[in-house]
């Protein structure tokens, strides 16, 4: 990556426990590549995860927030992805009118079963972040502020 | 000239809009088809020759021109395949080709003239699709009795009214053309 | 001063082929706070937790990380090799370099620096670690059971008869569930209540088990081990204490044609009955609705005739509460609806078959009692619109089951099996009888399961074809039964006297509602949730609530009962122990700043948090404010990002944690 | 009640008979229709046999037509046509770029936001109850078997009406008006429809079979909702016969000619003389 100055985007996502993390996994024991600009953030559930998360990624240099858990009705904690999924809605908005481009975060479900799907998003967020570009207009509004 | 060989199962589940590999055969459509005992080869048989590939086979068996597409195959499908559609398909693909069998060849005929005549006239003709219809069954097959066979209820039929002599057609007949053109052209 | 070691594994070759492990080792030994960094090739085998507990003296640590795998595989092992030094463990972090890493980035010097990035966010969080305590819970040796079918009747005797108490719950008005109702089982023929009646014996005469029937679970509150659960028990009219199950009440009830519950409809009882001989317990109960004294004040006889003067026509529903340390539910199951009519949009009826229209189309097991000694019929078997005895019978699989469209998705698993045995029942007993199944795959995996299946059609000769059928009309006292033989490749239409649907096998009524009394998760179907499909089959994510039978998914009695008695086993496990212990991994919130405005207890999706007040000395009520209970709390953490106050923290995930571990990446 | 309305070929040519008992029918009832000026063609069987975007495209025009001159509620008496219509506006409506490629073939900007209804619909709308005030007749001599066909329900998930298998929309209207409807097993089993012309065989094999097995359950009389199934059991009965060597003399009727009945209506005005089985 250092080869060229290519830009190579850093991607944080904060994942569930015991579906995504463990999609991760499996990915890695069926020894699917993918870029390598992913951080995981290990968390018990997406319900977890507040929106100030998000934010304070940005904050600390991310281009692009990755937010995934178990698919809807899969939870381990029976219903806490439902309130992520109904806090995301309310957010959305929140972060729009803030601001921040939402084509950078994205919300996605991939279970335990799905190292494939870990592998597919992960790669596909890599491209398009770097079609996007290094998220340089937000830590310029944070700097100004 | 065998047009066949480059049409795929998925050239067939994009025209019939369902997804062949759904279907694990258990056979309700056959089952439920008015026209099964005398296919063939019963429908889910077809959509088994697509699901592997064998669109060329299916595309030849008889039993597409028996369906009267009456949907009752697709309403009890258990794992929603659009098995008329399918058919629909089937049909599609094979008029394309020379007919076969007197069985298709009298539909495909039929359906071509009827749409021949909308084409024309922007609604059916009774009157001229029937004859139309006639006379070409009679030079492909020469099936004479098919000729006279409704020539005793034509009578009937004028006695009750029950036929516009002319024909209507409507105002913009250009537009009409048009769209088959269109159509037919993709 | 923090006293980090940073512990790098080479995973043999898994993670140092692509991963540069001394230099990530170097890399992170240069990081404030970290007093060892080393690699060692196997981490976690004897030698190298050996290093790690010898570093934890030597440079007397505060904080582990050890970088190697997936949490999911090894965290616990180097939690326990720390703890085994006296380094409290939940100060050690893991980083996963592998899974995560060197398995999926192949080149050599990327995988590096992102291995290094990973360690070091693992280094920025364990900085915050602090020591926590197991959770410790007193335990209730007492245990609930749910549903008084074979499975609650397993467990409920194997718990008893370990010494603990058992309070057993049952809906209906006797245990026995679905068995008691079938004729013969599969793969034995043996007698279904011939075998499940002592049980049900046992189970009413044993001093350990305390039985509600007739009663429903209410409500539950308390958490693992201190389970609080209010039972209703339903109006009986019948008092029990003084009731001698004579039978003079249910003989002299001139209220007779009310369709029976358990023959499915095949039969009729009295108003005042016991829904089958051998009840347990075999005290009579007065349908409300079907009662002339309830309903019309007439009659009255029952109560008249009644020796003992057991009959209360003003009895009223009743509130118990009972204490208890576990739970097994053992609901089972229910037949799916076949007939236009569901209660979930997402299933719709068989038209085509006409069930409910033509009197002799059944489902399986209202053939069972059709076909059962014990049975509205005495075994003998009559179709049920003329009594008379059919002559070809066609059994249809996979009504509902494997249907996306109208049913459910899923293999009921028991109805290949069934349908043999009952195709075998009706030729024993109908000698020139002709049976027909109509199926899509026979499924019979199991020991002596297929045997049956080519028993079935080689020896009593049901003639198996392989296709659904499409539609059932009725002609001239026929059922034209239309079908398909896929294999032979034609239709096939057969003239039947009586028609046997196999309809799926759906949760009993209640099991949502009786769900999430529990906290238990369930599925789009309604079927109990597991906590791993594979590793815990028995557990479920509510702590000390266990599940069996078909309740949890389409079963047979073998399994039901194997499953119960694991359930059993469970318990059993928890009430060995003096106190129990939970993972500290829970929320707590910070009373001063909580505004109490209990978002985080409405969010909570165990009820784990309570409104509490503080008061002064005097007893004057200073503020109020949210509590965790932390005997309930599963850890999720919705309720810290719901909080809006920021009072609420997650122990092993606190802001500070997860902020300094985003903030490492700059 | 104004409403838009869509004959389509059959309903202008040899069933004629039916257009005119709808509209007869309808204007007692205070139900105004308003014919799509210069409709075509549907497409019917023989579209979606060959051509699966002419199967779209046809009745898109049609409905294009319809939208542009106001109209919400259509009217297509015949199944065929309403079922076609219904099928396209659905996937216009679903599919943004079908909607584009629809309005480019058919020359028209089309939303797919009409609604198709079928003649049982518009009796429901009427409401049993406003029928029944306006019946000066009970159909108590009838003892009709209402017979679907393929294409009032089917396919369901498009149509959302009745039940598909066992459905009861015509008995519930019937029974109203004093007619006793028999239960039998041919409701929606199909007739041969659309192979009328090219596969005759079919055609008496399966309407043969109707009209048997609606006479042994007891009915006096068909009722109909289509004109193809009228055509094959009503014009067609007497090749059944002469075929199958039986004399079924089974009357079948349009839906809106029992209606009609009932409203007062003699066999004139409903074009119940055109029939070709006579009641005797």
């Amino acid at each position: 990556m250092s080869d060229n100055n290519e830009f190579e985007p850093k991607i944080i996502a904060y994942v569930c426990n015991w579906c995504t993390y463990l999609g991760a996994d499996l990915a890695g024991t069926n020894r699917l590549e993918y870029p390598t600009n992913v951080r995981i953030i290990r968390l018990p559930c997406t319900g977890r995860i507040d929106f100030n998360l998000i934010v304070k990624a940005f904050e600390m240099g991310a281009d692009t927030v990755l937010v995934s858990g178990c698919h809807p009705g899969d939870c381990h904690y029976t219903s806490g992805n439902y309130h992520a999924r109904r806090r995301w809605m309310l957010f959305r908005g929140l972060l729009d009118t803030m601001g921040i481009d939402m084509e950078r975060i994205h919300f996605t479900w991939i279970s335990a079963a799905e190292g494939a799907k870990f592998q597919k998003v992960i790669t596909e967020i890599t491209e398009k972040t770097k079609q996007l570009g290094p998220y340089e207009a937000y830590r310029k509004v944070c700097k100004v502020s | 000239m065998d047009m066949l060989t480059d049409v795929t199962t998925n050239t067939l589940e994009e025209l019939a809009h369902t997804k062949v590999q759904d279907c694990y055969q258990c056979g309700k459509c056959s089952a439920g088809c008015p026209m099964a005992e005398r296919m063939d080869i019963l429908p889910h048989q077809l959509v088994r020759l697509v699901q592997s590939g064998f669109i060329d086979k299916a595309a030849k068996a008889e039993s597409i021109w028996q369906c009267v597409s009456c949907l009752t195959c697709s309403t009890r499908c258990p794992k929603s395949v659009n098995c008329a559609g399918v058919l629909d398909a089937l049909r599609q693909v094979s008029a394309e080709r020379q007919a076969t069998s007197p069985a298709q060849h009298r539909t495909v005929v039929f359906q071509k003239v009827f749409l021949d005549n909308i084409r024309r006239y922007g609604r059916l003709n009774e009157l001229e699709l029937i004859g139309f219809f006639k006379t070409k069954g009679f030079f492909k097959d020469l099936s004479i009795p098919l000729l006279f066979k409704d020539s005793l209820l034509g009578p009937k039929m004028m006695k009750r009214h029950k036929f516009h002599l002319r024909g209507e057609r409507v105002k913009d007949r250009g537009v009409v053309n048009r769209i088959f053109e269109r159509c037919m052209a993709s | 001063m923090a006293r980090i070691g940073v512990f790098t594994c080479w995973c043999g070759e898994n993670i140092a082929r692509n991963v540069d492990v001394e230099k990530v080792a170097e890399a992170i030994g240069k990081l404030p706070h970290v007093r060892c960094s080393v690699a060692y090739k196997y981490m976690c085998s004897d030698p190298g937790q050996a290093i790690m507990r010898e570093k934890i003296v030597s440079e007397g640590l505060t904080g582990v990380v050890v970088a190697s795998c997936s949490p999911h595989m090894h965290l616990k092992t180097f939690r326990k090799a720390a703890e085994s030094e006296g380094l409290n463990p939940y100060v050690v972090e893991m980083a996963n370099i592998r899974e995560h890493c060197s398995w999926v980035h192949h080149n050599k010097e990327d995988a590096t620096r992102k291995a290094i990035d990973l360690v070091r966010m693992s280094v920025a969080k364990v900085l915050r670690n602090h020591a926590l305590d197991p959770i410790r819970v007193p335990v209730t040796k007492r245990a609930l059971v749910i549903g008084g079918g074979v499975a609650g009747i397993q467990a409920a005797l194997d718990i008893a008869d370990a010494g603990h108490e058992v309070v057993l719950v049952e809906r209906d008005p006797s245990i026995g569930g679905k068995m008691a109702g079938l004729s013969e089982t599969f793969p034995t023929l043996d007698c279904s209540q011939c075998i499940l009646t002592p049980r049900m014996v046992d189970v009413g005469q044993h001093p350990n088990i305390k039985l509600h029937t007739y009663s429903e679970v209410e409500a539950v509150d308390g958490y693992l081990g201190n389970f609080k659960v209010t039972i209703r028990k339903k109006a009986r009219y019948v008092d029990m204490d003084k009731c001698t199950g004579c039978g003079i009440c249910w003989n002299a009830c001139p209220s007779k044609k009310n369709l029976s519950e358990f023959d499915f409809g095949m039969g009729t009882r009295k108003a005042i009955y016991v829904p089958f001989p051998q009840a347990v317990p075999a005290r009579p109960v007065i349908d409300a609705n079907a009662c002339i004294k309830l309903t019309k004040d007439k009659c009255g006889l029952c109560e008249k005739k009644c020796p003992a003067g057991a009959i209360n026509f003003d009895d009223q529903d009743e509130l118990i509460t009972e204490e208890i340390g576990a739970v097994v539910v053992a609901t089972g199951y229910k037949l799916y609806d076949i007939g236009k009519e569901q209660q979930n949009d997402k299933l719709a009826g068989y038209g085509e078959y006409g069930y409910g229209k033509y009197k002799d189309v059944i489902d399986s097991l209202q053939f069972e009692r059709i076909v059962s000694a014990s049975g509205p019929t005495v075994g003998e078997i009559q179709r049920p619109s003329d009594g008379k005895e059919p002559k070809s019978v066609v059994f249809i699989s996979c009504v509902g089951s494997r249907d996306n469209a109208k049913g459910v998705s899923y293999c009921s698993k028991i109805c290949c099996m069934y349908n043999a045995k009952h195709t075998m029942l009706y030729k024993h007993k109908v000698h020139d009888g002709q049976a027909h199944v109509f199926y899509m795959d026979i499924r019979a995996g199991g020991k002596n399961y297929d045997e049956f299946v080519r028993r079935a059609i080689e020896q009593d000769g049901a003639q198996y074809h392989r296709g659904r059928v499409s539609k059932i009309t009725e002609e001239n006292g026929k059922l034209i039964v239309r079908g398909v033989d896929t294999l032979a490749g034609v239709p096939v239409t057969v003239e039947a006297d009586l028609v046997v649907l196999a309809a799926a096998m759906r949760p009993a009524d209640g099991v949502e509602q009786l769900a999430q009394k529990l906290n238990v998760g369930y599925d789009e179907f309604g079927f109990l949730s597991e906590s791993h499909p594979k590793l815990r089959p028995i557990e479920t994510n509510a702590a000390g609530v266990f599940v069996c039978g078909a309740c949890q998914g389409p079963k047979d009695i073998p399994e039901s009962v194997a499953q119960a008695s694991a359930a059993a086993g469970k318990v059993m496990m928890m009430f060995s122990r003096k106190e129990l212990t939970r993972e500290p991994e829970v929320a707590c919130v910070n009373e001063q700043n909580c505004a109490a405005c209990f978002a985080c207890a409405r969010a909570c999706p165990f009820n784990a948090i309570e409104q509490a007040e503080i008061r002064d000395r005097n007893g004057n009520l200073v503020k109020r404010t949210a509590r965790v209970n932390p005997g309930l709390c599963m850890g999720c953490g919705t309720c810290v990002a719901i909080c809006p106050s920021k009072s609420v923290d997650l122990e092993g995930f606190t802001e500070q944690q997860i902020y300094a571990q985003v903030e490492s990446l700059v | 009640m104004d409403i838009g309305y869509y004959p389509g070929c059959a309903l202008h040519g040899s069933s004629n008979d039916y257009e005119m008992s709808v509209r007869a029918c309808l204007e007692v009832l205070g139900v105004q229709l308003r014919e799509v000026d210069d409709w075509i063609c549907c497409g019917a069987t023989a579209a979606h046999s060959l051509n699966q975007k002419l199967a779209v495209a046809l009745p898109a025009r049609n409905l294009a037509l319809a939208e542009c001159q106001g109209m919400q509620d259509l009217l297509a008496p015949c199944p065929m046509c309403s079922m076609e219509l219904i099928k396209a506006n659905q996937a216009i409506s679903a599919d943004a770029k079908l909607k584009k490629e629809m309005a480019e073939i058919v020359e028209l900007k089309v939303e797919g936001k009409v609604s198709v209804l079928n003649l049982i619909q518009i009796f429901q709308q009427v409401g049993l109850d406003r029928i029944k005030e306006l019946a000066v007749k009970s159909l108590d001599e009838f003892k009709p078997a209402c017979y679907y066909g393929c294409l009032l329900t089917r396919p369901p998930e498009a149509l959302q009406f009745d039940d598909c298998e066992q459905p009861s929309s015509m008995e519930t209207l019937l029974e109203g008006l004093g007619a006793a409807p028999i239960d039998w097993n041919y409701k929606t089993e199909c007739c041969g429809a659309g192979m009328t012309m090219s596969n005759e065989d079919t055609v008496l094999d399966l309407s043969h079979k109707i009209l048997t097995n609606a006479a042994d359950h007891g009915a006096n009389c068909l009722v109909v909702a289509c004109p193809m199934c009228h055509v094959n059991l009503d014009m067609k009965q007497a090749d059944i016969d002469r075929r199958y060597n039986v004399q079924h003399d089974m009357v079948v009727y349009y839906l809106s000619d029992l209606v009609g009945f009932a409203l007062g209506l003699d066999e004139q005005r409903l074009g119940v003389n055109r029939h070709f089985v006579a009641k005797h």
